[in-house]
């Protein structure tokens, strides 16, 4: 079992985005740097639409990740209401 | 192996003797990487291997304080890698050097800033 | 540490790059368009043939007839670099989108006249597939062109025109649903009506000279099916039956009056820079405007009927307008 | 996705009806004539439809969410440049790292952008066809953001003014060059593997987050904002390569060993070209973030580890040089430096030896290789240069036929023994910095003996300006060269120790601080 990992330009948008990943992925685990927030978890990791809209308190399109992407690992699976990371050893 | 491609590949050879002043000689000093690299140098086939030795050679290698102490007859010298004697008094095309030969010396003895290969 | 750097004056010892100074001097600021475009492609020292072309270096001027003592002389002058290309395309879509939208909110497509729904389904939706040709085109020209000032645009053409396939799907699915969509490609493939474009269209994929495929699409084909489909027909259905089409392919007529302008300042250029270029697009456009004109003849008629000949007279006298304009017809 | 439909259609089957189903099968002219590079390489494509891309961008969203990236970007850029941002920065030493890269990186994010548009163009499905015309904007976005952000630095520092001209002359900037170069002129399938997979997926990390992180540490914002921007179009690019090569192996069991070949080749090509990253990050930044190799370590180790786990459910093992570069990490970012020390009158950059607290870091960092190896000559060089001889080498290096680079590195096993390697083909000897190299020539020597070796090239007399006169007594070949790579002796090279950018740098902060 390896890692995966998502990482994202630190801003207002972005943090609501990470505490939504942290909320539904309990073994993640935030590595904050200068201007960057990367999230690292065990397998797989998940971006839930409904968690993200309920942190910003507004509608939220998945795709509007890409805006604040800075680089990430693993196998992606995207339907409207998840976005999934995972390695499938 | 060839080129795999969708038509047949031209044979561009673009470094071939012809194309230069003289034949290409590299030359690497062993134990100084204060020289980050073996050195590239067109000489002339007629150029006997002393004169190189003592002509372009202090130009070359003379940054390094260890240069001024070879003794060039204790130098062991190495041709593709091989243990290999030149004759000091033939030329480099006699010595067997061709276009593009590598040759590496060793100098035992000096190995470098304090020893360090450096 | 922070100091306050806003109140220091100093003096630049340039103002841009040198190659951009040796084309505009030395003392002047250069655009952003300029910095981003100019000589950026490699030019010299390749160091391998390519495998998928051995007969010509990585960027090779001899792809193509035209020839040019300088490539960076077919400026944009839309001054588009990636910044300010998608700056517009997303104004351009936010617009699209509004309308879709404002069709879709006032059930304007489910009120919309059905003769005219007919005549817009037969007529605009096979035409995803002529966008979708010109997509790769347009990568081709890129690819294969010389020099960034005119490979540039191509891409971003050939994305626009990706843009339009898309649209007109979506056209599709609002006016009709999957199953409209997939009869338009059943018309496009077997129906006699679109063959001779099919066949165009096929024909500019393998095309060996970008030049002339630049002739072939932009020139010859987009010049007058874009008037003909989005003024031509649009106004006619317009008068039949209100604006809902000319709504939802809105993207297509500011696209084509925004490209136009490009199309015909590369073509000003490259006619003027020889006779032998003016003869050798002269050539081009001849063949493939006929061509054009034979392939739009029956898809006028189906969708404009006794009206087609007078609107295919329009849309081939405004191509002429653009060809004295370029130097191409006296 | 915002192609809103009033027919309840899937994600996914939106997607194929705006991407895959605007294709046809022609019938005017033949498929092999309209796709004709698609057999050569060798490579079994029995349905393209199986191509699943990940990311269902259509056109109007790519708009969108590009243009409100470049939005920021340019406010960022904007407002560093109003406020003499570039005055901010830890130290002018920093800007050299810039000019490495807007000489040496820049350049490549073009050629990809060119080289996606003819893959874009001639792959058999419609599908990768979308996913790579998108990358082909997508990297000309990446070449020209890079140019606009350091076309400040440009109107104050000296080395970036001919960074067009020297990309396709300069010596170091051959190993770029040649490395794209090869990709490009390799075939679609291949050249997905080489810029999709093996660079963007396995490597590009390790170019783009340790430089922008160095750029976030030094206080450039400008750079730092082009470079996380890039990165957010990078995690699409990262997938496109990761599912085409799922794709080319699960299509036919004889793709297999040529795409491990063709991992082999670029993991190792690749590898090389990052030596000038290792050095950038060990050498070149007055603030580091972390060592070369505790980047090596985190992205290349743990990441790359994990995705050939991955992989090898497909039977595609890690990279034929894998081993090997993990051994290098301890080295090659300091042998590179002291090339460039070495060559420090023949490059765009200014070039200095570590000071005493720097090389400290570096013992702490390289415990086992620094002191022993390394800090001799750079303790050597600095009391040089005290002593007003600053070592300028003079004499131009051996180059290693396929990666171009001087032959500098060592042997895996013995770090004082240079790596010597060498083939023999059509009539003439070909010499290699590393196994590596050695086994790329040798499967495709037609293509490695074309290329253009600038230290051979200077010897050929092909690098002087027309006004050159090699017959004239004082002809100065070394001087000439500079010329004709337009580089203005003294102002763009040597030593940074007295340079103008040092001088001016100074001087502006000065004005910024006194009355």
């Amino acid at each position: 079992m390896s890692n995966v990992f998502i990482a994202f330009q630190r801003n207002e948008e972005t943090r609501c985005i990470v505490d939504a990943i942290m909320a539904d992925n309990p073994n993640a685990v935030i590595n904050l740097q200068p201007a960057m927030v990367r999230i690292d978890a065990p397998n797989t990791l998940v971006v839930r639409r409904s968690t993200v809209e309920e942190q910003m308190g507004r509608q939220f399109d998945l795709q509007e990740l890409h805006v604040n992407l800075i680089t990430l690992t693993g196998h992606i699976d995207e339907t409207e209401d998840e976005f999934t990371l995972s390695w499938k050893h | 192996m060839t080129t795999t491609s969708v038509r047949p590949y031209p044979h561009i050879q673009k470094d071939t003797v012809d194309k230069f002043p003289a034949p290409l000689l590299y030359i690497g000093w062993e134990d100084h990487l204060m020289f980050c690299a073996p050195f590239c140098l067109p000489l002339p086939p007629t150029l006997k291997f002393g004169d190189m030795l003592a002509g372009p050679l202090p130009g070359v290698f003379g940054a390094h304080p260890d240069f001024a102490k070879i003794d060039w007859t204790k130098a062991e010298w190495f041709k593709s890698g091989k243990a290999w004697t030149p004759d000091a008094s033939k030329t480099l095309a006699e010595n067997g050097l061709g276009h593009k030969d590598v040759i590496r010396f060793r100098t035992p003895g000096l190995n470098g800033l304090n020893g360090s290969c450096n | 540490m922070h100091i306050d750097l806003r109140t220091v004056n100093i003096e630049p010892l340039r103002q841009t790059f040198d190659h951009i100074a040796a084309r505009i001097g030395p003392d002047k600021q250069a655009s952003r368009y300029l910095e981003g475009t100019m000589d950026v492609q490699a030019a010299a020292n390749f160091h391998y043939r390519p495998t998928w072309d051995p007969e010509h270096e990585i960027f090779d001027a001899t792809r193509t007839a035209i020839t040019m003592k300088d490539w960076y002389a077919l400026k944009d002058p839309r001054q588009l670099y990636y910044g300010s290309y998608t700056a517009s395309r997303a104004r351009m879509q936010e617009t699209a989108e509004a309308d879709f939208d404002f069709v879709e909110t006032r059930g304007l497509a489910d009120s919309y006249d059905d003769a005219a729904r007919r005549t817009a389904l037969d007529f605009y939706i096979p035409l995803r597939h002529v966008a979708w040709g010109a997509n790769m085109n347009g990568a081709s020209m890129c690819a294969y062109g010389f020099g960034t000032a005119i490979t540039q645009p191509c891409l971003y053409q050939g994305m626009d025109q990706l843009g339009v396939a898309q649209y007109l799907t979506r056209m599709g699915l609002v006016l009709g649903d999957q199953g409209e969509v997939q009869a338009a490609k059943q018309a496009w493939m077997d129906a006699p009506q679109w063959q001779e474009l099919r066949r165009y269209v096929e024909d500019t994929l393998v095309l060996k000279d970008w030049f002339e495929m630049f002739v072939a699409q932009h020139v010859a084909l987009d010049a007058m099916l874009f008037a003909l489909a989005y003024t031509e027909v649009d106004q006619a259905l317009n008068a039949k039956a209100g604006p809902t089409v000319s709504l939802m392919t809105r993207f297509q007529t500011e696209l084509f009056e925004d490209s136009s302008k490009w199309v015909d300042a590369s073509l000003k250029i490259a006619t003027a820079e020889n006779p032998e270029n003016k003869l050798q697009l002269q050539t081009w456009i001849a063949h493939w405007r006929a061509r054009a004109v034979k392939a739009l003849q029956p898809l006028a008629q189906q969708a404009l009927g006794a009206d087609s000949e007078a609107a295919l007279t329009r849309v081939a006298a405004r191509l002429d307008t653009r060809l004295v304009k370029a130097g191409l017809l006296a | 996705m915002d192609m809103k439909v009033n027919k309840k259609l899937n994600m996914k089957d939106r997607y194929n009806l705006m991407t895959r189903d605007l294709d046809w099968e022609p019938s005017y002219q033949k498929k092999s004539d309209i796709f004709p590079y698609l057999e050569y390489e060798g490579i079994k494509i029995h349905d393209w439809s199986k191509f699943e891309d990940p990311f269902r961008l259509t056109m109007d969203a790519y708009w969108k969410y590009q243009a409100e990236k470049e939005k920021k970007l340019y406010a960022i850029i904007d407002a560093f440049n109003q406020n003499n941002g570039h005055l901010q920065v830890t130290d002018a030493r920093y800007v050299n790292a810039l000019k490495l890269f807007l000489t040496g990186v820049s350049p490549l994010e073009y050629m990809a952008h060119r080289g996606f548009a003819h893959v874009g163009r001639q792959l058999g499905g419609a599908g990768p066809r979308v996913a790579c015309l998108m990358q082909s904007l997508d990297e000309i976005r990446h070449s020209q953001t890079q140019i606009h952000s350091m076309s400040n630095y440009n109107k104050f520092y000296n080395g970036f003014q001919n960074f067009r001209h020297q990309h396709d002359r300069v010596w170091y900037l051959s190993v770029p060059k040649s490395f794209f170069d090869d990709a490009v002129t390799a075939g679609p399938f291949e050249f997905m593997v080489s810029i999709g997979f093996a660079f963007e997926y396995v490597l590009t990390n390790l170019l783009f987050v340790p430089f922008v992180s160095g750029a976030a540490y030094n206080g450039d914002m400008a750079a730092m904002a082009f470079g996380f921007s890039a990165q957010s179009d990078e995690a699409r690019h990262m997938t496109l390569g990761l599912e085409m090569i799922k794709f080319i192996l699960e299509q036919d069991p004889d793709n297999l060993p040529i795409v491990q070949r063709w991992i082999d080749k670029w993991f190792w090509r690749g590898y090389r070209v990052l030596t000038l990253v290792a050095m950038m990050m060990d050498y070149m930044l007055p603030k580091r973030v972390m060592s070369w190799k505790e980047a090596w370590e985190t992205y290349a180790e743990q990441n790359g580890g994990a995705l050939f786990a991955d992989l090898a459910r497909y039977g595609i093992t890690v990279p034929a040089g894998w081993t090997q570069a993990c051994k290098d990490k301890d080295h090659i970012s300091h042998q590179a430096w002291a090339t460039f020390y070495n060559y420090g009158a023949a490059a765009p950059f200014h070039t200095w030896t570590p000071s005493e607290s720097e090389m400290q870091w570096l013992s702490e960092k390289y415990p086992d290789t620094f002191d022993k190896y390394y800090r001799p000559r750079f303790e050597h060089w600095a009391k040089e240069q005290k002593e007003g001889k600053r070592f300028y080498n003079t004499t131009l290096p051996m180059l290693c036929q396929t990666c171009q680079i001087p032959m500098v590195f060592t042997e895996p096993d013995d770090p004082t023994k240079i790596a010597y390697r060498e083939s023999d083909y059509s009539g003439m000897k070909y010499h290699f910095c590393s196994d590596g190299c050695k086994g790329i020539f040798d499967h495709e020597p037609e293509k490695y003996i074309q290329a253009w070796m600038p230290v051979h090239q200077i010897y050929q007399g092909n690098c002087f300006t027309p006004e050159a006169d090699p017959t004239a007594a004082d002809f100065n070949p070394l001087a000439e060269v500079l010329k004709w790579y337009r580089m203005e002796m003294g102002k763009d090279n040597l030593d940074f120790e007295g340079s103008q950018d040092q001088k001016n740098f100074k001087a502006w902060r000065d004005l910024a601080t006194a009355n």
